[in-house]
């Protein structure tokens, strides 16, 4: 009942949604439609709300521990609390116009500046990490530099016809990332197959 | 559901030639009308034809041979083309049984010419029970790959030894510790972002559990910060038990693996602050990475840390490849961890994943040679319409 | 520009700089900017779920007489079974049928984009060979893909060891996966370079005004 | 401590005060250099040209803030060329943190639109927003169906038969493909379920982290177009006509390019001088 049954679900739901592709009935149809598409977002509400709870609750026990920058966790819990204020007054929850201030003005310049240091971190890489320290760190900073002179007019090393970084781009790149994604495939497959047979269960939790 | 997989051969201006193909127009004759309302259909006309059953209702429909049907328009560069349609009576993409259609495919120039395929022989519509070509090309390869894993599964747990290559950045652990153990200075040991659950997390552990039992052998300091707190809990376990099998449970204590903080950069932050003050010798960077990689490796790369990095996110590999003195790509991590760990689930996965890898490189042989002689019943094989 | 406008920017300048400061070092501008978008985002995605989800998708389906999405809502709300040590375990059952579905689907689809159309793709290179009017250099690139797609398959081979033909075959193979990661290597210089200047471009243009 | 030693023990905070000048500089010197355009985007272009007025098109935005500096042109630009062409747009956004972006494109997209033309381009019948759900997956499925199952109200909250603009669009075999923006792993889910299930041509425009591991869809067919990063954007913008800020961005990347080129040279070769003048074998580099 707690362990059996749920991988008793996930085994009849898997194979069906298996033969479902191979076997285009009506009433595979229905069921297809109406239930297996229709419902998951319904528990995908509830199941993401956990994550913000937990949110809540870290932040509650921080302040309350006083645990090291607990301020800030008030900062969090502010926050949180005015944006939802506002979105809840107005029926038109996150098209609100608060909300989308909010957004434009503070989240947005949030996340996209804190990606932006990336610029500058990879700018430092560059002068301190990336070292042709073996044959094959030198393969890949050869070719990362050809990449990156496709910025630069330089004649026919990179004309846009003949250029060369397209040709890496479209030779062995694309041959580097076939194998890459046929393995990564089959590594996705295999786990659904295994999460479907039920030999694979630690997503259920321990007990 | 209805669906007529429609093939064709590239045409000859397409990516070749003079390159100058926009799209495909695939035309369907012949053309059908409707839905119209079964008293507005004129009762003297055989071109409509009333259609009706109980639980699709009802609704006419005008049939007229020789005009075409446009039913899609792909781009340039696609050989394939889809039609599908239901046995709803009055949707628009009803498609009664037993009607004889035939298709053509246009190429559409930038140009605005369009050259036009020669049509194609009647294809009858049936109701089918099974697809066919799915059967044939995506459920065969899936069952034969579910055998080959449940079989090498079995395999490992019944204890049959199962070979598996060494890689180059395992055989290294062993020496990093020893450097670390020479220098007297502790070994940084880095889960990664990921919760877990995931494969490369959990891949991690096992590792970690081998890396914990040497350290604790050679006496050397491990330090383990992590990111998330279910992470920190089995990693706890996990060195515990390590400490435990090296026969020196009383150098085990709490502080070895720690909680930081589940946010990205500062969580970095921190972790580039130990290395820099506590100098350590070796650093392991395997789980899942994101952007945080380089950051890692470039302040290790400067401490002059000898670094053992794996990831089974592609998009870090090429920062820890030029900044690591070694680094697991991919699946190489889940093969460490395999090979270490000798998990059975782990082993077997891996040993049929290998095997089936055998198959397709057979198949795509047979292909390779169907296609340089012009085999046909090869190539047969490969149009499929899925 | 008026003064809303002026005093919107003016917050997001801030905030900006203040992220900025991080690269000088770790301080309490940082992470009060930090902490409060934890915060904002987690409401932001708490009233989209609100509004976009449990609105439309279940309370005015219900309302409209489509009582069956009670059976959804009913498992959805087993979720939250999970804070309770004893009974957490009820959420597995949502939970199972999520993945049951989820990993259902996956299956077939996953091996027909990534494993046999890949395949398939790879013997159409060959047959270009053969077609009217097919350029020599295409035709060559063509064979080198196909030549390092196998090797880069030998190179995740890890049932034998890489020794004799299959050695040389993988070291062509990693090679070739080495110039694929300096490909993306280039590529990712170009991506973060990008978020600076679109941020530049806020605070000079959007902000200063100062053209 | 000689040169070398000296050069590599640079404080990393120099290295990101150059990096910093030179962005600044560029972008205040706004330059524009003449940008080559890829077969990858002029292929998309070349598609959605041919289409005719009335023609549906499905435009799915599934990128958060963090990289909308890469993706937001690409979509300004994408709209342009649609609304000019009048063809009628269905835009989705699978990413949590996607639909204020999508909507502000969309309002920015018309606004732009109205005082290039003044012809209004109204929602609900020349565009449909229709927002965001959790799975994307199982949405992306759910929607080749048909959309009312996983979207029976748009992002505002309108039924979307009630929609002009939706009457005659039941599901994927309505709109002519799917170009999908994106920032995540949607892209696979839009290759392996949109295309792998319904046949749906579909084009991406991806980040530049993501860009080179598509190229094998694009070979394949499961894709059309590829537009990568910034590149890809301002390639976009230039075949609309519209030389915008991923235009203006490209003589800055340029710039930032050669330092990182230079910067990568300049370390290796400090790199191999120390090495020489070390004793072999001491290894602690």
């Amino acid at each position: 009942m707690k362990r059996q049954l749920p991988i008793i679900i996930i085994f009849i739901l898997g194979v069906f949604m298996v033969f479902q592709y191979h076997i285009p009935h009506e009433t595979s149809e229905f069921f297809y439609e109406f239930i297996a598409l229709d419902w998951p977002p319904i528990i995908g509400m509830f199941a993401l709300t956990l994550g913000i709870i937990s949110l809540v609750r870290v932040s509650i026990t921080r302040v309350r521990q006083r645990q090291d920058n607990w301020q800030y966790s008030i900062v969090t819990l502010v926050a949180l609390t005015t944006i939802m204020a506002a979105g809840f007054i107005d029926t038109r929850g996150a098209d609100a116009p608060p909300v989308r201030w909010m957004f434009d003005n503070m989240i947005i310049p949030v996340s996209s500046t804190m990606f932006s240091l990336l610029a500058f971190f990879i700018a430092s890489a560059a002068y301190r990490a990336f070292r042709a320290r073996s044959v094959l760190a030198t393969i890949l900073l050869v070719s990362a530099v050809i990449v990156m002179l496709r910025f630069f007019p330089l004649g026919p090393l990179t004309d846009p016809e003949s250029e060369l970084s397209r040709w890496i781009l479209t030779v062995p790149n694309l041959a580097a990332k076939r194998a890459i994604i046929i393995g990564v495939g089959l590594g996705i497959v295999s786990t659904a197959l295994k999460v479907v047979l039920g030999i694979e269960r630690s997503f259920l939790g321990r007990d | 559901m209805f669906v007529v997989g429609v093939v064709w051969d590239l045409s000859a201006d397409d990516i070749r030639g003079r390159n100058n193909v926009l799209m495909y127009e695939v035309l369907r004759t012949p053309k059908m009308e409707g839905p119209f309302p079964v008293d507005e259909v004129p009762a003297d006309d055989p071109s409509y034809r009333i259609f009706a059953s109980n639980a699709y209702g009802e609704a006419g429909w005008r049939f007229t041979s020789g005009e075409w049907d446009t039913v899609g328009q792909v781009p340039s560069g696609a050989t394939s083309l889809e039609n599908r349609g239901g046995k709803i009576r009055d949707s628009r993409d009803f498609i009664p049984d037993y009607v004889d259609f035939q298709y053509r495919v246009i190429a559409v120039t930038a140009e605005g010419g369009r050259a036009s395929s020669p049509t194609t022989p009647p294809v009858h519509s049936r109701g089918h029970l099974f697809h066919l070509d799915r059967i044939l090309h995506i459920g065969f390869p899936a069952v034969l790959y579910t055998v080959l894993i449940l079989g090498f599964i079995g395999a490992a747990q019944r204890g049959r030894k199962l070979y598996i290559r060494p890689l180059a950045g395992i055989d290294a652990v062993d020496e990093a510790i020893g450097r670390a153990t020479e220098m007297n200075r502790p070994i940084l040991y880095v889960l990664g972002l990921g919760a877990a659950d995931e494969i490369a997390t959990i891949a991690s552990f096992s590792i970690l559990s081998r890396v914990a039992k040497k350290v604790a052998e050679h006496r050397t300091e491990l330090l383990v910060p992590c990111y998330d707190a279910v992470v920190m809990s089995v990693a706890q376990e996990t060195v515990k038990q390590a400490y435990l099998d090296a026969g020196r449970p009383d150098d085990y204590n709490e502080d070895i693996v720690y909680f930081v903080t589940q946010d990205q950069f500062p969580y970095v932050a921190a972790v580039n602050g130990t290395m820099l003050r506590r100098q350590t010798a070796t650093n392991f960077y395997l789980g899942v990475f994101y952007a945080e990689s380089l950051i890692l490796a470039e302040t290790g790369s400067l401490a002059g840390s000898i670094q053992i990095s794996g990831t089974d996110r592609v998009t870090q590999i090429p920062f820890f490849v030029v900044a690591c003195d070694y680094t697991l790509i991919g699946e190489e991590l889940y093969a460490a961890s395999a090979y270490l760990g000798r998990e059975p689930k782990l082993l077997g996965t891996l040993k049929a994943q290998d095997w089936f890898k055998v198959c397709l490189l057979a198949v795509l042989g047979l292909g390779v040679v169907g296609a340089a002689f012009n085999v046909d019943w090869i190539l047969a094989i490969f149009r499929m319409s899925l | 520009m008026d003064w809303g406008t002026l005093i919107a920017t003016t917050i997001a300048a801030f905030i900006t700089l203040a992220i900025f400061s991080f690269l000088y070092k770790d301080n309490p501008f940082y992470k009060f900017a930090e902490h409060m978008a934890v915060g904002l985002s987690a409401g932001y995605w708490v009233l989209i779920l609100f509004h976009n989800v449990a609105i439309p998708n279940v309370y005015q389906r219900l309302m409209d007489g489509q009582w069956w999405y009670i059976f959804p809502t009913i498992l959805g709300a087993l979720m939250w079974t999970r804070f309770s040590r004893k009974a957490s375990w009820i959420s597995r059952y949502p939970l199972a049928f999520y993945i049951g579905i989820a990993t259902g689907v996956a299956i077939p689809l996953e091996m027909r984009a990534k494993v046999i159309e890949q395949l398939n793709g790879t013997v159409g290179l060959i047959e270009y060979w053969r077609s009217p009017g097919a350029l020599f250099l295409t035709s060559f690139n063509n064979t080198l893909i196909l030549v390092g797609v196998v090797a880069g398959l030998v190179y995740f081979f890890f049932s034998k060891e890489h020794k004799g033909v299959t050695g040389v075959t993988a070291k062509f193979g990693i090679g070739v996966l080495m110039i694929g990661f300096g490909a993306a290597f280039g590529f990712t210089v170009m991506a973060r370079i990008s978020l600076l200047i679109q941020r530049v471009q806020f605070l000079f243009f959007d902000w200063l005004h100062w053209y | 401590m000689g040169m070398f030693e000296r050069l590599m023990a640079l404080d990393r905070r120099w290295v990101y005060l150059i990096l910093g000048l030179a962005v600044m500089a560029g972008v205040k010197a706004r330059i524009i250099i003449p940008i080559p355009i890829s077969q990858e985007a002029r292929r998309i272009h070349g598609f959605v040209d041919s289409l005719q007025a009335g023609d549906a098109i499905h435009l799915a935005m599934d990128y958060d803030p963090s990289v909308m500096a890469e993706l937001q042109p690409m979509t300004l630009a994408f709209l342009k060329q649609c609304f000019e062409k009048r063809i009628r747009v269905v835009v989705s956004s699978l990413h949590q943190f996607g639909p204020a972006l999508a909507a502000g494109a969309l309002d920015t997209a018309v606004a732009r639109h109205f005082e290039r033309t003044g012809e209004r381009i109204e929602n609900g019948v020349d565009y449909v927003f229709l927002g965001y759900k959790p799975y994307p997956a199982l949405i992306i499925l759910g929607m080749g169906q048909n959309y009312r199952i996983p979207f029976p109200n748009d992002y505002y909250n309108v039924p979307l038969d009630d929609l002009p603009m939706m009457r005659d669009i039941k599901n994927y075999d309505d709109v002519k493909a799917v170009i999908n923006i994106s920032g995540t792993s949607a892209t696979d889910w839009w290759i392996s379920y949109g295309n792998g299930r319904y046949g749906i041509p579909l084009a991406i425009g991806v980040t530049g982290v993501m860009a080179t591991d598509y190229y094998p869809y694009l070979q394949t067919g499961q894709i059309f177009g590829i537009l990568g990063g910034l590149e890809g954007a301002a390639q976009y913008e230039m075949l609309v006509n519209t030389p915008g800020p991923a235009v203006e961005g490209m003589s800055v990347q340029m710039i930032a390019h050669a330092i990182i080129i230079l910067f990568i040279i300049v370390g290796n070769v400090a790199y191999f001088a120390r090495r020489k003048s070390l004793p072999q074998g001491s290894g602690s580099v």
